[in-house]
């Protein structure tokens, strides 16, 4: 199958127009002795076919469409309601680009000037942009924006060692031509030194500020953090405050769901404010394409990257909506630019608008409640069980750590195999003193009979022989 | 006429959503952590949808017409693709899951590295970057680290002709390297003798050189062999910006050339769609020399079991994104590879190119085409500059052909042509198409002449009328007043 | 600006699909059955997709706007329903595979089946009908077969009040009986002296009553009780049309009242969409003594296994239709029932008779509304006769709402009533929508007097000037001539 | 969840313009002894829990989508091309009703439009309506249109025995209050008494003709016939001769797939073609919604039934498309009318009209050929298996018959069980004399794999000790 319309006629009339004998001239520029070379690749595939072999693909995968999931760390499996994916299917926002003609783009215009106005609504902070790749490179811009903001002079960055292990891996790999200095990643011990997080005081934040100078660009936590701590925003603000008592700027990285009941990092100073949009409307997808959000101070928009939409009126004085301030951006300014994004994540920002307009205050506190609700009560059931231990005697969302009697790895294979279930995370992949301690996450589409269902499997595991499956995770 | 703002029909008490009852006892929320307002609309599933429709009413996509937007491969996006990323056993998988369960997954992402690998030409490719630009990093920073790791610390400077995407000088910034540009000849090609003297001078300095082929004038440099040779014979490096695949498929690989490493738009040459600016996403494929240096992780047959894997290459210059790309992009891509073979992609290159030049022909003398002489390859520039019509531009034009029902090309880029109009077909486009198309830039000409009015106050059919874009960028109203505390 | 047919964009060889090769060995063809021409339209996918969404865009749906076609009960479709309908394990069902496996879906029908006798106050229903009428015609035959079963050969007629929807008087004709007309007496009752006459004319040969109600003047008959008493004494049986449930959800069940046999309209009151005209889906619910001549199969639970089985009742008329149903619509019924539950459901009527007679109270005043004294149900009549506009009829007001953005009333029906403008607002519908829409109407009511050529002309914003139907009908185009051999 | 927009205070100002205190007063006119009825329904259920019960439920069936079918019998698993789904999601298609407004509903008019002429391109007929509910209720309407073309004075139906037998039910159950005579349907066994049908002598047609007289309003065969037979145009328009030679008109069922390849019944004297649409466009779904065509003379339509559109001119000039000949309908003519159809199957006629323009002639031809070597293919393979005999030595579409050494019903509870595979009819459901036979169909979506692993399968039945699974079906 291809999808070219022209047959041999036209192509004979259209060579004749221009002028040559054949299709191959068109091609004289092309050095000669690498031209047309035979591609080895597997012959073409009717529509059929190919529907056929990606459903037997698809049949190789586990998908917690039919499994109960209690995985997170990143990437969260809300509620999607079908009218988003319904929304996202319609031709002339998904097969259309970036709206360089916003006379015939005012739909994907006021689409995204609305995301903008939702997202600053969400995390309490005067401006958006309309996307980047994800949670993880929102993290990196934030760290370019608050060097220029810093006018290049600043050139130390502390990054919270509960900031996402892949955010800092991709802020590292995005700065490794800036010669930055990086610190607060070490701090990891201080975080579990705190058992008693939920007398409110954050060791944590205070061995980071401890950190600030004059040199100090930018201060980036996460909330709740990759542990799934809640911090509150008393401990934030005066996080915040010490942040800007150096004059740098206080990054906050957050999972919007839980900005539907908590109070939003606008609220407790932060300067700018980024996460990861997906659980606003898009898939899983292994992995992607995710959303980053960016929203930020309004006197900071010029130094920002991504594209932005604003309000205008056409000839005639009707309200329209143009992008703007273009003058940032690479297309324009080149080497100079903010950043080098030009495509973005534009269909999920669309996704996460429509998913916030059709949640609504309501609806959207209605998730993160019931996430909270129902994590905490698996937690208090797993607790219970002998042999495993809730390690997150702190404030948290929707995400808790349980130390558990057997690898994590282990615990999760049987898990999968035996009861159909996707477990938690495995938090030593990341911080060696956290081996076999598994981060559990819980949200609305965990019903009460999976979470139990989960604290029974815990609990037979520990007295299961897993000889069977020992063999199979050492070798994965 | 305007569809109001999802805020303007909010009304209190409404929701376009039910959920389910807790079904758990609750637990008492943090003191101190509440929020006690959350300014988002109030809205019920019909007044949303409706919304929505409307909105997507007022919009322009492939599917809706003609879309030259040069550059931009606007290319008709299958919906088999669309069914495709749906398939639940794709699209709920979570990425940390384990690779037992992603057996599937990991084969469609190593079919799909492996086939891009062979269609470019290159030892091999990682598919994390979202998007092109995201691959000029990923490259740009491997070229970077490729160097240090031999001790060339002195190596900082990269060539970019003047004729490059605003992406590749903004990439080479943001690596921490420095853009020195490189003039185009009157051919359209990297003037030779100037890309000789900056070598001479920078050479030991140099990186190594971006260079987009065909390039943005939509011209196959006639000196490719060579310019690729002095930057090797410099030690440096050659990028290779990949954005215009499209022309290029099974008519010559990049690698063979010699090109060092090169990002893949596969949302431009693999038809994803455009999604209104995104997502995209933004494969890189290197040399042998490189391949240790890719971002990870990518996947991997395990030699042992059998398995894929997730596979970290031991010099990798780290993770570029969280996760692994843009999954749902790519299984698009993969379904579009599998359906065209070997011989289907090379017909999709040939007639984006027939295309392109067909098109060429019929504008040729009354829209000046700086290089319309050669033979362009898919897409070609010409110049909103016509005869007798001194007080019309680019843009006049450009809003006129909204009038008449198609998407206006890529105006007043590349840079280096004033008045640019880069028009590129693609191949999915018919004769029809194309002389529809053709025949309104022709009439376009003579109204600039006699009744140029109509083209400066252009367009006159479209949901609104010419933007104040000035206005905008001067007055900034960036989010609806009381959602962000106005 | 008009669409071509997808014949004019035909060209020779191209083709929208494609399809595997052979891989079986090939069979001659039988000699003498081969056709030789085909006289399809040949696209590529591209234009196809293009010309579909053209058309699309030249529609107006319930997601468009305001749609008060009176009688059709357009609500908003839930957009849960359509992925519901395309689950796999329901889309792809093949209708004669083995019970066993397929008891998901026989699941889904039984549990259909029961929750609307539950609503209707019936002891059992079909789902076989694909539509309201074709619900009609099983009913009849019923009723038709009931009293042959009890040796009545001679009853072959119904009564049909003169306000019923036409497709009564026709399934009554269809069915081999004969139809006898009642009039409506001034409150918009059936007339029970009336009908008492008739009663005493025919009652021997009395099938029964078909009776809508509420009826379609959007009224509940004051004289229910006695209406279906006085049938029933006379050995008729009473038919009810339940095409207007919308209006008693939770409200009153109709086998409560005494009627022996409705239709459900799925697509109605249960907002499985209405596609342009259909599919829809036209339930039957029964009293027990008609249950044993319901048509079948209809699903049982069997009582040895549990397992569910297709079930044919005993004195059943015969199938309606091959298979069981229109599965898809189902599906959605079923969707839309279990997310509103009992109280959910009533909320459904409660709102949509408060919207009606909000709307109606908007109105009252300007146009007429001949029972407008009266508390309507879900609809209202109102007329298109306008004080001090004589030229001015209900054609040039509906096509007038066009321009304001709203679909039409149903015009001209019911028969009865002179000029009808038939308004179904339905409870999906917000305040500032009814209120909008009131307004228009009432802006149309000056317009009429100020500036009557506006409406005679109208409409002036949609995709065509307003049609000639007369031409139509004359000179019948009903095929693209090269296609049926012209 | 509901869909209700209006709130308690939304309501309480509607109230106050109406003028009465509650809702509860709007129903005063329903009889107080009955109003407000408690209903015994289930719980309502959220969006994410309804979609959960609606797989769980999806779930409990075997699906063709992932087994391989080989079951037909007027309901086939043919290729539906993506852009069709895609394109019936559109909103303003799927969500409007009955084109009344001509002006605002040119989309649904068009296609409709295109649709009838695709519907004669395909027959070979002349005129064609918008849709019947189904093939079997189109049959019954083409009986009840044949009456009125003879004026109500011809009463006599010819049914062939191998029209399909739910259509020959549903004509019984449309006819049976108006006093025909139905004749035919015991010359089931002449059918079966011509095993050399290849010869080209069709004994049944013979046969029904031989029925034919004065009384005769029409006669309806089936090409493909129910058995699979296909009879040659040659044979078809012999018996067309003999029909009309009395006045009678002649009623062909036909698969329109096989029209792809198949001389059409326009060109062999047919009067009337109806069938069954659902291969073109919709998916199986169970057995509904599924689209009855109906193609006609010209000079028939006025006594027609269903929705015909027309093509005229709006008040510039231009071309437009309106709903035409509702005189004809039950809205204007009520008793009068030619039937009492009102909604349709529009948007599978719409589904069908996508199949067909995205088919092309080309397409189509492709479907019809793959469909009718691998039926070949298959027959030929299992005619050489020990125990199974191809009764179907007649010229074939993509049906054929086998006489089987256990009965069906055994036969394809294995073949689910242990292959994963839907078999085929069994053909005693409805045939008495054919207990023990199968009627298998092959089409595009069987590969050759498929049609090799049921060969296998059945040969592998005839050594297997089935009694596990005759207690299951005789239960059955
Ligand atoms: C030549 C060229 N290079 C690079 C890019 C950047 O690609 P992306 O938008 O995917 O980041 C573009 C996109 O328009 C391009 O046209
Ligand atoms: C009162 C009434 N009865 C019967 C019908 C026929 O229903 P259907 O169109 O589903 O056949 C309608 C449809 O409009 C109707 O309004």
């Amino acid at each position: 199958m291809n999808y070219i319309p022209n047959t041999d006629a036209d192509r004979a009339e259209m060579l004749k127009v221009v002028g040559v004998q054949s299709v191959a001239e068109l091609f004289h520029d092309v050095p000669a002795a690498y031209r047309f070379p035979p591609l080895t690749l597997p012959p073409a595939l009717s529509e059929p076919e190919v529907i056929e072999e990606l459903n037997a693909l698809a049949n190789e995968n586990d998908d917690p469409h039919h499994l109960a999931c209690f995985l997170g760390a990143g990437a969260y499996r809300h509620f999607v309601p079908s009218v988003v994916d319904f929304i996202l299917q319609r031709s002339e926002f998904f097969t259309a680009y970036t709206p360089y003609q916003p006379e015939i783009s005012q739909g994907t215009l006021q689409a995204h000037f609305e995301y903008q106005s939702m997202i600053c609504a969400l995390t309490g902070m005067e401006a958006s942009n309309v996307s980047h790749y994800d949670g993880a490179t929102a993290a990196a811009e934030a760290v370019i924006m608050a060097l220029q903001i810093g006018r290049g002079k600043r050139n130390k960055v502390i990054l919270s060692p509960t900031l996402h292990p892949q955010y800092r891996a991709v802020i590292h790999t995005y700065t490794q031509g800036m010669g930055l200095e990086i610190a607060g990643e070490d701090l990891i011990g201080v975080a579990l030194r705190e058992p008693e997080g939920t007398a409110g005081s954050a060791a944590l934040l205070d061995a980071l500020a401890g950190l600030l100078d004059q040199q100090t660009a930018c201060l980036i936590v996460q909330n709740p953090d990759f542990l799934g701590r809640l911090y509150t925003p008393a401990e934030m603000q005066a996080l915040a405050d010490r942040v800007h008592a150096v004059g740098a700027q206080f990054v906050v990285s957050v999972d919007p769901i839980s900005l539907g009941l908590f109070v939003p990092p606008g609220r407790y100073g932060a300067d700018i404010v980024t996460g990861e949009g997906q659980p606003m409307g898009s898939p899983l997808s292994l992995g992607g394409p995710y959303l980053g959000f960016f929203a930020m101070r309004a006197a900071d928009v010029r130094r920002s990257a991504g594209r932005i939409v604003g309000q205008t009126v056409d000839a005639e004085g009707q309200r329209g909506f143009v992008l703007t301030l273009s003058t940032r951006e690479q297309h324009i300014r080149r080497e100079k630019a903010s950043s080098n994004i030009c495509s973005n994540q534009a269909l999920n920002a669309l996704a996460a608008a429509i998913y916030m307009a059709a949640m609504g205050k309501h609806g959207l506190r209605t998730v993160a409640e019931l996430s909270y609700h129902k994590a905490h009560y698996a937690a208090d059931l797993i607790g219970k069980i002998a042999g495993y231990t809730v390690i997150s005697r702190w404030p948290f969302f929707k995400e808790f750590i349980v130390r558990c009697p057997q690898p994590v790895a282990l615990i999760n294979e049987v898990l999968l195999d035996r009861y159909g279930m996707v477990g938690g995370y495995d938090l030593g992949n990341d911080y060696p003193d956290l081996q076999g301690h598994m981060l559990l996450c819980v949200t609305e589409m965990n019903s009460r009979a999976q979470i139990d269902l989960l604290a029974e499997a815990l609990e037979e595991i520990t007295t299961m022989n897993l000889e069977r499956y020992e063999g199979e995770v050492s070798r994965g | 006429m305007g569809e109001p703002l999802i805020y303007e029909i909010s009304r209190p008490g409404r929701c376009a959503v039910s959920l389910p009852e807790c079904d758990v006892p609750p637990t008492p929320l943090p003191e101190g952590c509440v929020r006690d307002e959350l300014p988002l609309p109030e809205v019920a599933e019909v007044d949303l949808v409706r919304h929505y429709i409307r909105l997507s009413q007022m919009n322009y996509g492939v599917d809706t017409g003609f879309y030259p937007l040069g550059s931009c491969t606007m290319k008709y996006n299958p919906k088999v693709n669309e069914a495709a990323a749906r398939i639940p056993g794709f699209a709920t998988l979570h990425p940390l899951q384990p690779e037992a369960s992603i057996q599937g997954a990991l084969g469609l992402m190593l079919e799909l590295q492996e086939m891009l690998a062979e269609i470019g030409g290159f030892a091999a490719v990682t598919l994390q970057p979202a998007a092109g630009a995201h691959g000029e990093l990923t490259g740009v920073l491997m070229m970077r680290k490729y160097h240090l790791d031999r001790g060339a610390h002195e190596r900082n400077i990269m060539l970019v002709p003047d004729s490059a995407h605003g992406t590749n000088p903004a990439t080479t910034s943001m690596s921490g390297l420095k853009v020195v540009e490189v003039p185009s000849d009157t051919r359209g090609n990297v003037d030779l003798a100037a890309l000789r003297a900056l070598i001479a001078q920078h050479g030991p300095k140099l990186v190594g050189l971006m260079l987009t082929n065909p390039n943005t004038l939509g011209l196959f440099d006639e000196n490719l062999l060579e310019i690729i040779n002095l930057v090797h014979e410099a030690g440096g490096l050659v990028y290779g910006d990949g954005a215009n695949f499209n022309a290029i498929l099974g008519i010559v690989r990049p690698g063979d050339l010699g090109f060092d490493v090169l990002h893949y738009n596969l949302h431009k040459t693999f038809s994803t769609p455009h999604g209104g600016g995104g997502p995209g996403a933004g494969a890189v494929g290197v040399s042998a020399a490189l391949a240790d240096y890719l971002p990870g992780p990518i996947v991997k047959q395990s030699e042992a079991d059998g398995m894929l894997r997730w596979y970290m290459p031991p010099k990798s210059i780290g993770r570029v994104k969280a996760f692994f790309g843009n999954f749902g992009v790519l299984v698009r891509a993969y379904t579009y590879l599998r359906m065209h073979g070997a011989e289907g992609l090379r017909a999709v290159s040939e007639n984006a190119v027939l295309n392109a030049n067909y098109l060429q022909a019929r504008l040729r003398g009354v829209y000046p085409i700086p290089h319309g002489d050669r033979t362009c390859m898919h897409e070609f520039v010409a110049q909103g500059i016509l005869k007798d019509a001194p007080g019309i531009r680019t843009m006049d034009i450009a809003k006129r052909l909204i009038d008449y029902g198609f998407h206006p090309p890529t105006i007043y880029f590349p840079l280096i042509v004033p008045e640019a109009l880069m028009i590129e077909p693609t191949e999915t486009e018919s004769k029809e198409t194309l002389d529809a198309f053709a025949d309104a830039l022709l009439r376009i000409a003579e109204e600039a002449r006699a009744a140029p009015d109509l083209l400066r106050t252009a367009p006159h059919r479209a949901p609104v009328r010419r933007l104040d874009e000035v206005k905008a960028a001067k007055e900034l109203v960036l989010c609806y007043a009381p959602a962000c505390g106005g």
